[in-house]
C-alpha cells in the first residue's frame, strides 16, 4: 500500500537530511506507528506519502504508483484515498461537528444524498452520535479528536495517517482515540501513526518503524515503544 | 461539484472584507469609465476627421485684379498661369483630386452662408467680380500637405494658400489632450487596482487558511479551491463594469447628446452606434484586471 | 524621545506592504490631481469670465441707410431715435454702463481685426460708411440679460443686437463640463482611497499587534505608539502630494503654456501665478486624507 | 502598594462576575502568589492592576492612586512602574536578546546612555551574561522567560507581575525562575504571581491569596498551594 524505496529528503538551508535513505513496505491493512525523538523526520515521511513534500532521492509508492511522478492536478485524487489527522484537531470553529465532517465530502463534490447518509453514520462510527450539532468549541479534547478522525475517515480512504493524534490528550482519552483508530484499521484500513507516546505503542503491539535521524532504526512487528535494539 | 459551497464562501468573501472590496471596486469602477472614455474620445476624434478630415481641402486662392493685398499679384491669374498651377497640384504625390472654382461659384456658396442681402442688387458691397478664382485640392492623408503647400507657393498667379485644417486644430487639440489624459489616468488607476486585486487576494488568502488547508489535506480539487477567489474576481469585475457602463452611458446622454451636441452642433457627436468598442473594450478589460492576478497570486498562495 | 526606533518602524511599515501602500500612493495621487485639476478648471473658468464676461457686452446696432436686411431699417438711425434708445439702455436695471460707436469707431476696429488693404484706398471693399453705428452695452451681470433685450428690441432705428455671449458659451460648457468631471471622479477616488488608508492602518496595526501589545504593557504613550502610523500615513501623503503637483506642473507647462495657450492664443489661459489656490487644495487634502483616517483607527485598534 | 477594595468586575456578555467583591492589600516589597483553578479570576485580577480592565463596581489602588480615576494618558506612566511576564513569553522574535530587552526602554523615551547602561546590567542579573546577541528561538524555554523578567524588571519598576510565568516550563527551569523572581522581590519590589503550580507554591512559602470563582476564599501569610481552609 505504501512502499518507501531509498527515500532522502532533504530540505533546502538545512544540514543533514530530514529522511536519509529510507526504505520501508507497508502493507494493505497495516497497522504502524512510527517512533522517535523530536525532529527525526516522522511527521516528513508522512508528508510524502501525502506529496505535500516530494522526496530529494529515491521513491515513494502509494497504491502501486509512484507519487512523485503524479501530474499535479491528480494530486487531489490521491490524498481522497488518504484521511489524515493531526495532534492539532484542524477543525473549523465556526462550522459544527456536522458540518465539519460534511465539509470534507462537499468540497470534493460529493452529492447531497451521500453526505446526509454518510455524515451521521460516520459521526455514530466515532461515538459522536447525537454531538453533531454541537460548535468545536464546546466538546472536550478528545471528542474534537473525534471529530477530526471522523472528517478523515467520512470518504472512507484506504490509508490513515496519524501525525501525534493523542498528543494534546490526556492518557485516559488518547486510549479512547487508540481503541477508534484500531477499529478503524480493522475494518481494512491501513493506518499509519506518527507518535511520541510510550505508553499507547506499548499497549497496543502493532508494528514499530524507529526513526534516527531521518534513518530506520528499527523495524519491528509486535514492537514497543522504547525496546533497546 | 457542490456549487453552494461555493456560493456560501463567495458571499462570506465579499462580506468579510467589504471596505477594501469597495475600494477596489470604486478605483476599478473609474478606470474602467476613464478608459472607455479614452476609446469614445478615439472614436470622436475619428468622427471629426471623417467629416472635417474630407472636407479639409487646401484652397489655392488665385490673384485678383487689383488685389493689393498680396504683393506677388499684379493681375488676374491668367489661363496660362492657372494651368501651370493646376500642373504642378495634379502632379504631387499628396494630392487625391482637385476642382477649379470660378468666380461665380465661389460668389454663389459665399451667398449659402452669409445674408445674400448684402450680396445682391445694384448697392453689393461685394460683386462675383470682387471674388478670387480658386483651386480646391483634396489631399490625401489630412496630415501630409506640407509638400504640395511648398511646390505651389511661390507659383505666379497664386496669392494665397488657406489651409482650413488650421481651424480645426483647437477641436483635434481637445479632443486628444482629453483622450490621452483619461487613458493615461486610467493607465494609472490599473496599475492601482491590479495592486488592490492582488492584496485582496492575499488577505482573502490568508483570512481562508484553514478552509485551505483542509481542502487540499481532504483531496479537494485546485478548481474547486480557486474557485470562490475567481467568482469574487468576477463578481468585483462585473461591479465595475456595470458601474463604468452606467457612467459611460450617462456621459454619451446627458453630457454629449444631451448638451456638447446641443451647443455645438457643427460638429458630429457619437451615438449609442458608437459606443460599441468602448463597451467591448471595458467589457473585457474589467474581467481580465481581476481574473489575471487571482490566477496568477491563488497559484501562489494556494500551492496543491 | 528616542525618534530612531519611530523611523526604523516607519521605514520597515513601508517596505512590509509596498504593494498596498503603492495602490494607495497611486489612488491618492490620481484623486489629489483631479481635485487639483478641479480647483485649476474653476480659475481658468474665473479667468475666461473675467475677460469675456466683462467684454460680454451686448451690441445694438443701429439702422443704416440702404440696410435692406432689415424689415425695420428705413434709413439711417437718427439722433432722436438714437436719444431714444440711449434712454432706455441708460434707464435698465441691468445695465451697468453703455458707449456709443460711430461708424468711423466701427471701421477702425474692423481695421485692427482683418487685412486692412481691403479697407483702404479708392477701391476697398468696406468703407467707414458702409460700418452701421453702434450702442455697446455692459452688463452688471452676465448672465442676466433678457430684460434689456426686449425693452430695446423694437424701438425705432434698432438694426439688431447681438449678444456676444453666445460665442463663448461652448468654451464654458467645455471648461465647466470638465471641472464637474474632474471632480466627480476625483470624489470617487477620494472615497477609494479613505477606504483603503483605513485598510492599510488596519493591516499594519495587525503586522505591529506584537509589538504594539508590548509597547501597551512597558508603558509607551500613546503617541509614540501611534507615530510610525502618523508618520507611514504623512508619508503616503507626501508622495501623494509630490506627484500630483508633479502631475499638475506637467499639465500646465505642457498641457496649457505649450499646446493649447498656443492654439487657442484668443482665450486667457492660466498660469504658474494661477495655480496658488490648486497647490493649496491639494497640499492640504492629501494629508488630511490619510491622518484623518489614521487618528481614528489607530484609536480603534491600538486602546491604551 | 496594591489595594482591592471590594472589586467586582463582570465581562459583559457572561454570567457570573469574573471577580466578585474581592478585597486584597499587598504592601510594598511583598510577594504574593495568586492561586486558584482555571477561570477562577487570577489573570482579571492582574489585568486590573495594569488598567488593561477597569472594574465594574469597587477600587483599585496602585501606588497610593485609584487608577480607575487616573486620565488615559496617565495609564502608560502607570505601567512604567509595573514590571508584567506572562506564560508566552511575549518577545519579539526578530530581535535579539538585547535588542528585546532595550526596546522597552526605548519606547518609554530613555536615553541611549541609559540602555547602555540597563540593558547589560540587567541581562546579567538574569543569568543571561553573554546571550545578548542570540535570538530567542536559539534560546530554551527557561531562558526566553529570563529575557521577559529582564524586559519586565529593566526600567526598576516597583511592581512585578507575573501571570504563570513558569507555565510553559519544566520543573527544573521553574524552579531557576523562581529564584530569579525571588532575588527581585529582594530588591524591594513588589512581586504578585498567579500560577497553577503546587510544587512552587509549596516550596516558596510566601503569603497565597487563593480565589474561588472570583472570590477570595483564603489570604494566607507563608501558605501552601493545597492547603484546605
Ligand atoms: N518545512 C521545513 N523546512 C525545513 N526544515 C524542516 C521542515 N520541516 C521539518 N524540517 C526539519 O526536518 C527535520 C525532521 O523534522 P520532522 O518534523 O519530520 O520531525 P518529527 O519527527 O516530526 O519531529 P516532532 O516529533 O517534533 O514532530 C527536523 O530537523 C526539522 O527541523
Ligand atoms: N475578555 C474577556 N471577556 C469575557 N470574559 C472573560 C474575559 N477574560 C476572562 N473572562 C472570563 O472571566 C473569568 C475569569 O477569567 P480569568 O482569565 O481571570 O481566569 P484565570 O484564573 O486567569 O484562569 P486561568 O488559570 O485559566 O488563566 C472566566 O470565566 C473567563 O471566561
Ligand atoms: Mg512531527
Ligand atoms: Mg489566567
Amino acid at each position: 500500500m505504501i512502499r518507501f524505496e531509498k527515500v532522502t529528503k532533504s530540505y533546502p538551508g538545512t544540514g543533514s537530511p530530514a529522511l536519509d535513505q529510507v526504505s520501508v513496505d507497508i502493507e494493505k491493512g497495516e497497522f504502524v506507528f512510527l517512533v522517535g525523538t523530536s525532529g527525526s523526520g516522522k511527521s516528513t515521511a508522512l508528508r510524502l506519502v501525502l506529496r505535500e513534500a516530494r522526496p530529494t532521492t529515491g521513491r515513494v509508492y502509494v497504491a502501486g504508483k509512484e507519487i512523485n511522478r503524479l501530474a499535479s492536478w491528480k494530486v487531489p485524487r490521491l490524498r481522497r484515498q488518504i484521511g489524515t489527522v493531526f495532534q492539532d484537531f484542524r477543525l473549523l470553529q465556526n462550522k459544527t461537528v456536522s458540518e465539519n465532517v460534511a465539509f470534507a465530502l462537499q468540497v470534493i463534490g460529493r452529492s447531497r444524498t451521500d453526505i446526509r447518509n454518510l455524515v451521521p453514520e460516520t459521526l455514530e462510527m466515532v461515538g459522536l452520535d447525537g454531538k453533531g450539532d454541537r460548535m468545536p468549541d464546546e466538546l472536550s479534547g478528545g471528542e474534537q479528536q473525534r471529530v477530526a478522525i471522523a472528517r478523515a475517515f467520512v470518504n472512507r480512504p484506504m490509508i490513515l495517517i496519524a501525525d501525534e493524534p493523542t498528543g494534546n490528550l490526556d492518557p485516559t482519552t488518547s486510549v479512547g482515540i487508540m481503541k477508534l483508530l484500531d477499529r478503524i484499521n480493522r475494518t481494512g484500513t491501513t493506518v499509519v501513526m506518527a507518535t511520541h507516546d510510550h505508553g499507547i505503542v506499548d499497549q497496543m503491539r502493532k508494528r514499530v518503524v524507529e526513526l534516527d535521524h531521518g534513518r530506520v532504526v528499527r523495524d519491528q512487528a509486535q514492537g514497543v515503544y522504547g525496546f533497546q535494539h | 461539484m457542490q456549487l453552494r459551497y461555493v456560493f456560501t464562501e463567495l458571499g462570506q468573501g465579499l462580506r468579510r472584507n467589504l471596505s477594501m472590496h469597495v475600494a477596489v471596486v470604486l478605483t476599478l469602477f473609474v478606470s474602467l469609465t476613464l478608459v472607455g472614455a479614452g476609446v469614445l474620445l478615439r472614436d470622436q476624434a475619428g468622427l471629426v476627421e471623417e467629416k472635417f478630415g474630407n472636407e479639409f481641402e487646401i484652397a489655392v486662392t488665385l490673384c485678383r485684379d487689383n488685389d493689393r493685398s498680396n504683393p506677388a499679384c499684379a493681375a488676374e491669374a491668367d489661363q496660362a498661369q492657372i494651368d501651370a498651377i493646376q500642373e504642378v497640384v495634379d502632379a504631387s504625390p499628396e494630392v487625391e483630386s482637385s476642382r477649379f472654382e470660378t468666380k461665380e461659384e465661389g460668389f454663389e456658396k459665399l451667398k449659402k452662408f452669409y445674408d445674400a442681402d448684402y450680396l445682391e442688387g445694384p448697392n453689393a458691397a461685394i460683386t462675383a467680380d470682387d471674388m478670387p478664382q480658386q483651386i480646391w485640392v483634396t489631399l490625401k492623408d489630412p496630415q501630409r500637405y506640407e509638400g504640395i503647400v511648398s511646390s505651389v507657393q511661390g507659383l505666379d498667379g497664386v496669392a494665397a494658400i488657406n489651409d482650413q485644417r488650421e481651424a480645426a486644430e483647437p477641436m483635434f487639440e481637445t479632443i486628444n489632450t482629453l483622450r490621452d489624459g483619461s487613458l493615461l489616468v486610467a493607465l494609472i488607476l490599473v496599475v492601482a487596482a491590479l495592486l488592490l486585486v492582488a492584496n485582496t487576494i492575499r488577505l482573502a488568502a490568508f483570512a481562508r487558511r484553514k478552509e485551505i488547508g483542509i481542502m487540499r489535506l481532504v483531496g479537494a480539487s485546485t478548481i474547486y479551491i480557486t474557485l470562490p477567489f475567481l467568482l469574487e474576481a468576477l463578481v468585483i469585475a462585473a461591479i465595475s463594469v456595470v458601474l463604468a457602463g452606467g457612467a459611460l452611458a450617462a456621459l454619451i446622454q446627458f453630457g454629449i447628446q444631451g448638451r456638447l451636441a446641443d451647443s455645438l452642433e457643427f460638429i458630429p457627436w457619437i451615438t449609442w452606434s458608437d459606443s460599441v468598442t468602448a463597451a467591448i473594450v471595458v467589457g473585457v478589460t474589467g474581467p481580465l484586471l481581476t481574473l489575471l492576478p487571482t490566477l496568477l497570486l491563488t497559484r501562489k498562495y494556494i500551492k496543491v
